[in-house]
């Protein structure tokens, strides 16, 4: 047992992370809220630095990595939100064309809505048609949704690949916290100096550590259990770490110039795309 | 402990809501919420109805057993928002009305109570935050006159108030609470910049204002040089036994459409959303009785409530909060994720109760401090 | 509407404190802990302040108060932690001979539950014979239990009551924690003035006053869902007062000698007896 | 990120299974918790037995990976806890080992391992508290003894040790930290008084330590003069790692438990209950996962945990609540009260879990300041 990242691994998530605050920093990301239109030069680039093939194997053009490898890099594009329809373009990768390279955009049916439809080149899942999808005012600026009527669970794969951007992005929040913690000065010290704010923040990091165990360990098991533990602790994790950096923010981290909101809404929708909550516990209780 | 009305209160609201019922279908459509002038003119014309039919100063001098079912009635029934009309009615014009010269009051209580004249807030700046009393907006003596340059933050209808309620510092070598002076600025003084704040739900209701050599007379300062951080806060406290109480009354319908709501999609038979919205009920039911027992305090204590405000804001932000949480799973799916639902623009603007108008943790802080007593924390224990 | 309590109310309220302050304070409680029965000095000298008696009209012996009254009088108990079947003694006054009086001890079986069987005089409620009542170890040392297997609501004066004590009790362990916390020093001052300590205190406060709002006015109302929302709320402030009151207490709170685990062992109790949560929380929704 | 166990991690796992299915029957019956010298007897018994058959040492020179499927197989079995070894085995023993002159090891430690001596430890005061710095429990120096006054709280199997490592002032006028020395006491020693502490759990497995002139050789001290608070601290992040692997995999099993009874109970129809225990499940299956995690890491680093210990205590304490109260749940009316009823008892001993060895809020500040780096509060802050 060595429950620990290999430096092969860690090499990995290094290399993604760099990639993405190189190509998709700040302000690409604050553009793209502006104009949230999917970016397939970016798309292209993400295929070619292999995030959609790591999967396949070398004959596929792929590299051969396996889930695990997929949850550190979804665990970063998770802390760097960037947008796009990745985990249907994963999933598709070796039976889509042109998806592992990301020459071709695909998309999927999950628990009845459909993210990124009028981008997409290639819809999977759901009804045969989705020529009677209705398009929602998406809560999050940076995933336009639209609805179809049939609503199948979403397949496991991808709730682990969601709850791993859910880790990425309450990692994400607690930096972004912590930050503003450490700067920040009311009443003459920093605000990260008051125990309130102080527990605040430790609180957040119990919950990014419990939920990286529990997101890890299903990658591994692959155990339907697992992937639902791991769902509920990464969805818990997000939303309230996205919510506790607001409140860490104060008023500043009610305005729309605060990236806090954009990682509150992705973390809604991905708990929603990711499975239902209801449906996770009920698979944990019947495991009992 | 009565929870039965006077026969007078009975009346009064019999009253009001007759008079409701016929003005209400009369009134002109709700302007878009980005129609800045149109908004004005459909609070400010609410007003000067509440004022010709004798309610334009329930805030002010009517009983709070009487304010409560005013706030009660107009909510119920549909009526609109206090609006723009906030900060003249419920800030600017009581600290008038209790700290101006006689030739102030005159000017300035009138043409608000008539809906003539708006006024906004101009007490939040960007660098204080939690921390109000530290405000940096530096107002200098010259003449008759003081010359204001700074930026305030936060700031509702700046875009077309008359004037602005504005916290200024007069002497930057006091300690800060004791260097602060309140100011009437008419907001049409040349120096002055509004410009609007997006918030995360994506609305502009707020504005930053930026302050470049603004010249106010210093007979528009209300109470003595240096003293507007009391003056300030005996409004403050003031505003607080019914200030939310429409709002409770609003959450109380919401509970209840949602629980329609949830019996028409299926969702009520989920025994663990049925559960959620049971202990809202058991939530909102309290905060509402909790509402009769302060304005019942406040009425025996002529009107000042006490630090009991506090406790009510920390319990009823976070209740908010969990309400369209639950609102959410009630819509599930693709409605809990579709801005154009109201609940979910409600969602958003609920995350702002436990930060405005003084955090959950300053919140605690006074409840633990004033009401049991707690020690103060040493700089650095706050 | 006058949302206060009158001046009789204030009176009636601190004459009962005074009265258990100084016939059950500390010593006696301690006393009662070491040697658990039934008090029945105790009892006589409550009948005759009017205790049980306070609700029936004066034709009957009692002072024609109402349910107001009770609980105020009840939330006192709860303070005091006075044990003995109180609730069920107060509801078969002018029922039961000598009930009012203090003279007959009546119990009563509330969910399956009976408490002080053993030195009741009277049971009522529940199978016609308790003959099979098998006794508990229970965990209140100040309250021995039967449990019968017939398990009826409990009736809502009952409910009332039970949450009215629990209003108590949640007062009661605020101020300890308080006065725990202004006197106890560490790290070279009290504990009470770290600001992790002070926002327990504070959210047992307004815990506190949010289920005395629901409580008082449950008294007065005496509607279904007003009774249950007195119910959970009373409940939650009662065990969640306890168990934030033994975490401000620290080491010293876990021991026996300290009174923190007697409120929250009784808190438990009354939970149970009081009426079942999940029936609570039905009627609120129903009421929907 | 490989969670299977190496052929040799598994044979020993297989070896050591067979062993305890061979040996647990044998075992004589457990004595009443109330037993002091039994539960001596029994404790001791059963670490000679570890000892004679290769295990003994487990705790110490095993890798963290063994030392993980040691505690695991023998919660699994059912086998004895460590019991009245506790503090020799995983305190003292440690110390003696890391910090202890040759002749200090040759004394202790064998004795120790196997099952020989028994020790108990003299940290806590009842005036420090969660500032177990500010003991006061005064040393003085008198020719090569130290003479020893004072008192100690929470001393486990104080009735039956034959030795107390006990942490005493040496210096009074030193910083706090600076003027600690770590002694080991004969329990036979002239002077020493042992009073049970009865817990709210109604058991008195801890007790009070009164020390009147208690005369201790100078040979006995571990470590420097006034250098016993690192001497301590290095022991007591060495326990962090394991701490609690065996008390997970027992949380696990009541788990399962409460789901079968549940089911036989009709519980288990409530979806309420259902999703509580299934929120338990995803937690102990992830606090399963942050222990390998941990050890994996503990193992990659040389053995030396970091500050993670922390955030496992944290969440972990608080889950262990949950889990006793979700219990009285299942159990349900007459159940939840019967202190009969093992699960009643965990529930109440559950309750010292977020306040022993460092409250939740301490937990909390050492999270906040030496994981994520925040500023120490100043005196007052914490």
């Amino acid at each position: 047992m060595h429950f620990q990242l290999t430096d092969d691994q860690r090499a990995l998530r290094d290399g993604t992370r760099e990639l993405l605050s190189g190509r998709f920093g700040r302000t690409a990301l604050r553009a793209a809220v502006d104009a949230p239109t999917l970016d397939r030069d970016l798309w292209k680039e993400l295929g070619e630095a292999g995030l959609f093939s790591l999967g396949l194997p070398e004959s596929a053009g792929g590299v051969g990595l396996g889930l695990a490898e997929a949850v550190l890099v979804f665990e970063e594009c998770g802390r760097a939100l960037v947008p796009g329809p990745l985990v249907a373009t994963f999933l598709a990768a070796g039976d889509v064309d042109g998806a592992a390279s990301g020459d071709t955009v695909v998309t999927e049916v999950f628990g009845g809505l459909v993210p990124w439809l009028d981008a997409a080149d290639v819809v999977r899942g759901g009804p045969r048609s989705t020529s009677g999808a209705e398009a929602l005012a998406s809560v999050d600026p940076l995933t336009p949704l639209h609805k179809v009527p049939d609503a199948g669970p979403t397949p496991w794969r991808a709730t682990l690949l969601y709850a791993a951007e859910q880790l990425g992005s309450a990692g994400r929040t607690l930096d972004m916290a912590v930050q503003h913690a450490r700067e920040r000065e009311q009443f003459g010290q920093p605000v990260g100096a008051f125990q309130a704010v102080k527990h605040l923040c430790a609180e957040m990091l119990v919950r990014v550590e419990v939920a990286r165990a529990a997101v890890y360990a299903a990658a591994v098991t692959q155990d339907p259990a697992e992937v639902a533990a791991a769902e509920l602790l990464a969805d818990e994790a997000a939303v309230r770490g996205a919510r506790d950096c607001l409140q860490v923010h104060g008023g500043m981290g009610f305005t729309w110039e605060a990236d806090v909101h954009l990682h509150l809404k992705r973390a809604w929708v991905r708990a929603e795309l990711g499975g239902r909550a209801r449906d996770a516990e009920e698979v944990l209780a019947a495991a009992l | 402990m009565d929870l039965t009305y006077t026969d007078e209160e009975e009346e009064f609201r019999a009253r009001l809501r007759e008079w409701l019922g016929g003005v209400l279908p009369a009134l002109p459509p709700k302007p878009s919420p980005t129609d800045w002038p149109g908004r004005r003119a459909y609070d400010t014309g609410w007003q000067r109805r509440l004022y010709d039919a004798g309610y334009g100063d329930v805030h002010w001098d009517a009983s709070p057993t009487t304010r409560l079912i005013f706030l009660e009635e107009t909510e119920e029934a549909g009526a609109p928002y206090v609006g723009a009309n906030f900060v003249g009615l419920l800030h600017a014009g009581p600290t008038i009305a209790a700290e101006g010269t006689d030739a102030q009051r005159a000017r300035w209580l009138t043409p608000i109570l008539r809906g003539d004249e708006v006024w906004c807030q101009g007490f939040s700046e960007p660098d204080a935050g939690s921390d109000l009393a530290s405000l940096r907006t530096k107002a200098v003596r010259d003449g008759d006159e003081y010359v204001i340059s700074g930026s305030k933050i936060w700031t509702s209808h700046a875009e077309v108030a008359d004037w602005c309620e504005l916290l200024v510092r007069t002497d930057a070598t006091a300690a800060k609470h004791r260097g602060i002076s309140w100011l009437a600025m008419p907001m049409d003084a040349p120096g002055i910049t509004v410009r609007p704040l997006r918030t995360l739900a994506g609305s502009t209701e707020f504005a930053e204002m930026f302050l470049d050599e603004v010249r106010v007379p210093v007979g528009n300062r209300v109470g003595d040089e240096n003293d507007g951080w009391r003056v300030t806060m005996v409004t403050l406290s003031f505003e607080r036994g019914t200030a939310f109480v429409g709002e409770v009354v609003a959450c109380r319908r919401v509970l209840g459409e949602l629980a329609a709501h949830a019996r028409k999609n299926g969702r009520w038979d989920d025994a663990v959303l049925r559960r959620e919205l049971a202990l809202l009920s058991a939530e909102f039911r309290a905060l509402w009785r909790l509402t009769q027992w302060n304005v019942s305090e406040a009425q025996a204590t002529g009107g000042v409530p006490g630090v009991g405000g506090s406790v009510f804001k920390l319990r009823y932000s976070h209740a908010r909060q969990r309400l369209y949480d639950v609102a959410a799973e009630v819509l599930g799916g693709a409605g809990a994720l579709d801005a154009a639902q109201d609940w979910t623009l409600d969602r958003l603007s609920s995350l702002s109760y436990t930060i405005a108008a003084g955090t959950s943790q300053i919140q605690r802080n006074i409840v633990a401090e004033r009401i049991l007593g707690l020690p103060k924390s040493p700089k650095g224990g706050r």
